[in-house]
């Protein structure tokens, strides 16, 4: 076994931190006889909402691990200092991959009286998650949601610290259009394969709108479903497509299945350049299929590995057998943005909390962001990067003031 | 109709007192939980029509569900309709499917597995067709905007969406109440219990059937509105996924399937198992579920016929069983 | 596009295999015991983890791996059929399928609790060795699942149709009174009939595995197309599954083709749908009313 | 009232009921007998629209009939029985009998009311409130008789209805029967008791393979010896009549 879910003891006990404040409020209700236990340290409870079952629960497992590194990490430095030393005490819930249960879960984390909350890996759920919260006034910090809907809504607790699909494709197609001119122009065509939902889709449009302005011809677009059971056909059509490039945008088991028909097929490309893809930037996807993957390159939310913070992650996550993957990473980093403002609000009144976002500047998280800007809750000051598989690593390439490893574009031809 | 029995006074009792002390105590968390228990009451029974009263147990409800959410998405986002006018429209749109689903199966004679794995299927198909094209959002779904006011069916306070979703479960049990009295309904039993018996004794048993199936379509459309209305968000999945089919006919079959209060006991039963089983074994997401199926299984073994039916059971000792029989005329 | 025809027909064909190779343990099930098995598709996800783990911890190459799992969830479904379902169920239909909804819950869960959710694939060497068909590269597992779908299906027909057990599966089908009463017992063979069928999954795992992945949720991928599977070829056929197994691979690679991947998959429900209503005994089968 | 004329059915090459006529006059009991596997069963789900002759016409007070739906024939006033009782098995005696009430009463209470009326007339008065699945093989019996009755019909085919029943049970259902007709129900029965055909038809067609061989009073068919042959075998006749004679 390679990854077993270790025993989250501390979110474990935070759960039935809730299920008491729970009880308490109804004794509340029907007794009138209002007895809150009191913490003998103060705390301040971070609402951890992700998909823990169903479609999605590896993504929301993986960040429910990195927001419980980050407020591990926050708490053995001292807790909220502002504050007094406030801990930070995780409540951790199930969106169960449903947006039905993301509202119900929402109340639930109000009521045990979360100061904000992160979640939750997808779009959908996290429409209904913060509508439910704007009720609250209860700011959520999206780690992920990268649907422009998110932001589209004027919901003042809005706040998407990872870049959206928009910031995203514009980047990469920035970045691929710098890595194209400096390697004197090769590609000339593309073939996108994306997921048909929400992330997918939007992010094809895009591409087929912006492509053919940089030189680039689109010369097939093909959506499959999630689950998809065989990629041959797709395979073949990217190869009767013979583009020079192929821009792959669907989750983890699809893009492993795809990278091994493209390969078993002999499609030849001179760049797998994949934006938001899901198998990219899983070391899981390198290790097992570790010829398919070579020299893959992912635009995608990535953190800047040369911070101390950001090693020392990499080595709590390894200790915890888990794979490093970006939902850590941006778990992590959003619950760093939400010391920080904690620190400048000094209460966690979530009045204060969605303030103390709203002006933030904060730029000490490990994504290689700049400032923090919210504009509509949007963070202007997001980007994505480029990781590229090499060897057994995912390596950063771009930009180049984060990068650990050269880019390779074209890739070599394989054997 | 059977005088209700001790057992049944006092399930239904502790129902109704559960569901009016929300309004006593408004707790969000609660309410938000109930919220979303009724909706899917609503949608058990729409499926109770058709699967308890009637014995066509469908497993694509959610084709019904999802056509009444969509529905009144695109007529108000993408033509601008109010939400007032939009849900009849939306409601009456599942029918119509519900119409066609019934009338293609049951004009062929489909029924048993055969009738549930068409109605399943009948439920995917429109799942792609959602996830195809640009007016259903394609892959992105559709995105109400947020304008609280009672012109806009959309409600700010909890307390009154909740009212809102009590309103609509009332109303379908009002329905089915109805239907239990009238000869419709009485027909629909009939098909149930042996459809060549029902043939001849003069019942049309096509149109009973596919009647029942429009009068459930109507109902499942609602609960598909209610669902929009209250999340205003809805895409292919969510709208056509199998996950909400399974849940319209678990809640009637583990209350009681064919009887007036099945869906509703039923559902807020799993919903709290749901719920307990969560906090049961907290931190150990899939464990909670696997108590949850396990503790399904167990009702199935010894419960048959639902919750319902084990209150039908409960009786006042001092009446014997016969002359409770004789009673109940 | 022309060009593609021959070559997605033949990818649509081993595809195909692989749903003829999961339909053919339901179609035995469903014909004889006349039961919608939800949980077919979990025990298709559990035997995938079996072969899986018998790869990473014993290093067992996943077609070895067939003489192992395929006894072992023979007892695992006798188990399941003897010890929860007949009992769980009482007997009636509708609560058949609902025991069946409930431990494809209780799998899947169990899967996701003890192996989590990462999507763990099987590297073998021969996953990229290509058999060259006409215009058409086939990866070596697929043409061997081709083959082996074929052969199951032939080792089923004969056990059904030239052993003793298989006669009494047979009679159990057609007449479950009457077996009855000329001594057949009717629970053990059902239980045997589910062991087979749920063998039969585990054997389609093996030969699943080299081309795909394993996620606590794969099974949903396939439970569907396999029920379609079963009730296209005629319930309880195994020449059925075959064919209908295949024509639906072949279906859904020019409906995918022709109509793109998202909409192409109406195709496999659309004929679904026309079989059901138009031979709903399927191709294979007789109508029985 | 009914007249059957020079109907065929086929099942795959078996040819179950072959040109075979019948006419019925109002306000009769009329018995159609016939050895087991005759075809009676088949012509009866033919005239109550179970199935569709492949040839011949089938009228009913002077409209055609064959091919219509059960429920349109039912509607007319004409009902059948099962010859294998088929009751609504989770439902009461009085919910049954209802069930067929509800063909001209839409309201339940005029259908339950109706219904009890028709419990009373066959002799159920007393199980109203007993589930159809715990009654007796001539509970069930009567039961699907109340059922069809309940309908108020014109005609009622009854298939069998005396079957499996101890003698005294017959008694009394010979007696129900012959109270209905005298309500002025015509009456069509497949019976295989020939002391109850005796006692009760006033006219009976014998079915054999299909055909229709004989048609007269019980008296004169008893003694005709096509009808003997049919029951009993070829020579049957002139073997009883040798005995008689011994």
């Amino acid at each position: 076994m390679t990854s077993r879910d270790e025993n989250w003891t501390t979110s474990a006990i935070s759960r039935r931190n809730l299920l008491k404040a729970g009880a308490a409020s109804t004794a509340v209700g029907l007794i009138g006889a209002p007895t809150v236990l009191r913490a003998q340290t103060p705390t301040v409870k971070i609402g951890i909402l992700e998909p823990l079952t169903g479609a999605l629960s590896y993504n929301g497992t993986q960040a429910r691990a990195g927001a419980q590194f980050a407020i591990d990490a926050i708490n053995a430095a001292g807790g909220i200092k502002s504050m007094g030393g406030a801990k930070l005490e995780p409540v951790v819930a199930d969106a169960q991959s449903r947006p039905e249960v993301a509202a119900a879960e929402v109340d639930k984390l109000a009521q045990a009286g979360v100061s904000v909350f992160i979640g939750c890996q997808a779009s959908a759920l996290g429409l209904a998650s913060s509508q439910a919260a704007a009720r609250y006034n209860l700011a959520q910090v999206f780690d992920v949601g990268t649907a422009e809907q998110v932001v589209e809504r004027g919901l003042k607790n809005v706040f998407r610290f990872t870049p959206g699909v928009n910031k995203c494709t514009s980047t990469a197609l920035e970045n691929l259009k710098t890595l194209n001119a400096n390697a004197g122009n090769p590609v000339k065509t593309a073939a996108i394969v994306h997921e048909d939902g929400p992330f997918g889709s939007g992010l094809a449009k895009l591409l087929n709108e912006r492509l053919p302005g940089m030189g680039i011809q689109v010369v097939e677009t093909i959506s499959h479903p999630t689950p998809q059971r065989d990629f041959t056909n797709i395979a073949l059509r990217v190869k009767a497509a013979k583009p020079d490039m192929i821009i792959p945008s669907n989750y983890i088991n699809e893009y492993t299945l795809f990278a091994m028909a493209l390969r078993q097929q002999r499609v030849e490309t001179k760049a797998i350049y994949s934006i938001l893809g899901g198998g990219a930037s899983n070391i899981k996807f390198v290790r097992e299929q570790n010829d398919a993957a070579q020299y893959v390159m992912d635009c995608n939310h990535w953190y800047d590995p040369r911070k101390p913070e950001s090693q020392a992650l990499a080595k709590k996550a390894a200790e915890a057998k888990l794979d490093m993957t970006y939902d850590i990473m941006v778990a992590y980093a959003c619950i760093q943005l939400i010391a920080d403002s904690l620190e400048r609000a000094k209460s966690g009144d979530r009045e204060k909390m969605i303030e103390a976002l709203a002006s933030s500047t904060y730029s000490g998280s490990i994504m290689p962001y700049g400032p923090t800007k919210f504009v509509n809750g949007n963070n202007e000051g997001a980007q994505p990067v480029n990781t590229q598989i090499r060897g057994d690593k995912i390596e950063l390439v771009f930009p180049k003031e984060y990068a650990t490893a050269e880019a390779v574009f074209p890739m070599p031809p394989r054997g | 109709m059977k005088h209700a029995t001790l057992g049944e006074w006092v399930l239904y009792g502790a129902v109704c007192a559960y569901l009016l002390a929300l309004y006593a105590l408004p707790s969000d968390v609660w309410l938000g939980f109930t919220i979303n228990a009724l909706i899917v009451t609503v949608l058990s029974i729409a499926w109770n029509i058709t699967g308890g009263y009637g014995g066509q147990m469908s497993f694509g409800h959610a084709a019904l569900f999802g056509t009444g959410a969509f529905v009144t998405a695109i007529l108000q986002v993408r033509l601008g309709v109010n939400p007032w006018l939009a849900a009849p429209l939306a409601i009456a749109a599942a029918a119509l499917v519900a119409g066609v689903i019934g009338a293609l199966s049951f004009r062929y004679g489909l029924k048993g597995s055969y009738f549930a794995l068409v109605t399943l299927a009948f439920a995917e198909v429109l799942r792609i067709l959602a996830s195809s094209f640009s007016i259903t959002g394609g892959g992105q779904g559709i995105l109400v905007p947020y304008k609280a006011g009672v012109e806009n069916l959309q409600f700010a306070s909890r307390v009154s969406t909740y009212t809102l979703a009590l309103a609509l479960v009332a109303l379908g049990m009002l329905v089915t109440a109805w239907m239990q009295r009238s000869r419709f309904g009485a027909y629909l039993i009939a098909i149930r219990e042996n459809e060549e018996a029902a043939k001849a004794l003069g019942i049309d048993t096509f149109r009973t059937k596919v009647l029942a199936m429009v009068l459930s379509g109507a109902i499942a459309g609602t609960a598909g509105v209610a669902y929009l209305q209250t999340f205003l968000f809805v895409d292919s999945q969510i709208a056509y996924g199998a996950s909400m089919s399974v849940e319209a006919l678990l809640g009637p079959m583990i209350g009681g399937s064919g009887t007036l209060w099945g869906p509703l006991v039923g559902t807020l039963a799993l919903h709290l198992l749901g719920e307990s089983a969560k906090e049961l074994v907290s931190g150990a997401p899939g464990l909670n579920l696997v108590l949850y199926g396990v503790v399904l299984l167990v009702i199935l073994r010894y419960l048959p016929d639902g919750l319902v039916g084990l209150a039908r059971r409960v009786r006042l000792p001092r009446r014997a069983p016969a002359a409770s029989m004789k009673e109940a005329r | 596009m022309s060009a593609l025809i021959l070559p997605a027909m033949l990818g649509g064909l081993t595809t195909g295999a692989i749903y003829a190779l999961v339909a053919l343990g339901l179609t035995l099930i469903y014909g004889v015991l006349h039961i919608i098995n939800f949980a077919h598709g979990s025990l298709l996800m559990l035997a995938l983890y079996g072969v899986y783990f018998l790869h990473v911890w014993l290093g067992f190459d996943p077609y070895l791996a067939i003489p192992i799992i395929a006894p072992l969830f023979f007892v695992l479904g006798y188990a399941l059929q003897r010890g929860v379902i007949a009992p769980f169920s009482g007997g009636k239909e509708q609560n058949v399928l609902l025991v069946t909804l409930a431990l494809s819950i209780v799998f899947d869960n169990l899967a996701l609790y003890f192996w989590t959710s990462n999507t763990r694939t099987v590297a073998v060497s021969y996953a990229y060795t290509m058999v060259e068909v006409g215009p058409a590269f086939i990866p070596l597992p697929k043409v061997i699942a081709f083959f082996a779908a074929m052969l199951c299906a032939a080792i089923l027909w004969l056990v059904i149709n030239r052993t003793r057990i298989g006669k009494a599966i047979r009679a159990v089908a057609i007449e479950k009174r009457g077996a009855q009463l000329v001594g057949i017992e009717v629970e053990q063979t059902y239980a045997v009939c589910f062991g087979i069928g749920t063998a039969c999954v585990a054997v389609a795992a093996c030969l699943l595995i080299p081309t795909f992945y394993v996620t606590p949720q794969v099974g949903y991928a396939f439970v569907l197309v396999a029920f379609t599977t079963v009730v296209l070829g005629g319930m309880g056929s195994f020449a059925g599954a075959l064919v209908s197994g295949l024509l639906l691979g072949v279906i859904e690679a020019l409906c995918g083709l022709f109509l793109g991947e998202t909409l192409g998959q109406i195709g496999i429900f659309v004929a679904f749908i026309l079989i059901l209503l138009f031979r709903p005994a399927g191709l294979f089968g007789q109508r029985t009313a | 009232m009914l007249r059957v004329a020079n109907v065929t059915k086929r099942f795959g090459g078996l040819v179950a009921v072959n040109d075979a006529s019948l006419t019925l006059e109002q306000g009769r009991i009329v018995a159609l007998i016939g050895p087991n596997g005759a075809g009676k069963t088949t012509l009866f789900a033919m005239i109550g629209g179970f199935l569709t002759p492949d040839a011949g016409s089938i009228t009913f007070e002077g409209q055609e009939i064959a091919g219509l739906p059960p429920h349109a024939i039912c509607r007319l006033g004409l009902t059948r029985t099962f010859q294998i009782v088929q009751p609504f098995a989770g439902l009461t005696v009085l919910e049954n009998i209802a069930v067929g009430a509800h063909l001209h009463h839409r309201s339940r209470a005029d259908a339950l009311e109706r219904a009890r009326l028709v419990a009373e007339q066959v002799g159920m008065g007393r199980m109203l409130d007993q589930s159809a699945q715990s009654l007796t093989v001539a509970g069930r019996k009567r039961l699907e008789l109340a059922r069809a009755l309940a309908t108020e019909a014109k005609l009622l085919l009854l298939d069998e209805v005396m079957a499996g029943l101890i003698p005294s049970e017959i008694v009394e259902i010979v007696a129900t029967i012959r109270q209905i007709r005298d309500s002025g129900v015509t009456i069509l029965l497949i019976e295989h008791v020939m002391q109850a055909v005796m006692s009760l038809s006033e006219e009976a067609y014998v079915l054999n393979q299909g055909k229709m061989i004989a048609h007269g009073t019980p008296k004169q068919l008893v003694a005709d010896p096509t009808v003997i042959e049919a029951y009993l075998g070829h020579g049957a006749a002139e073997r009883l009549k040798g005995g008689a004679h011994a």
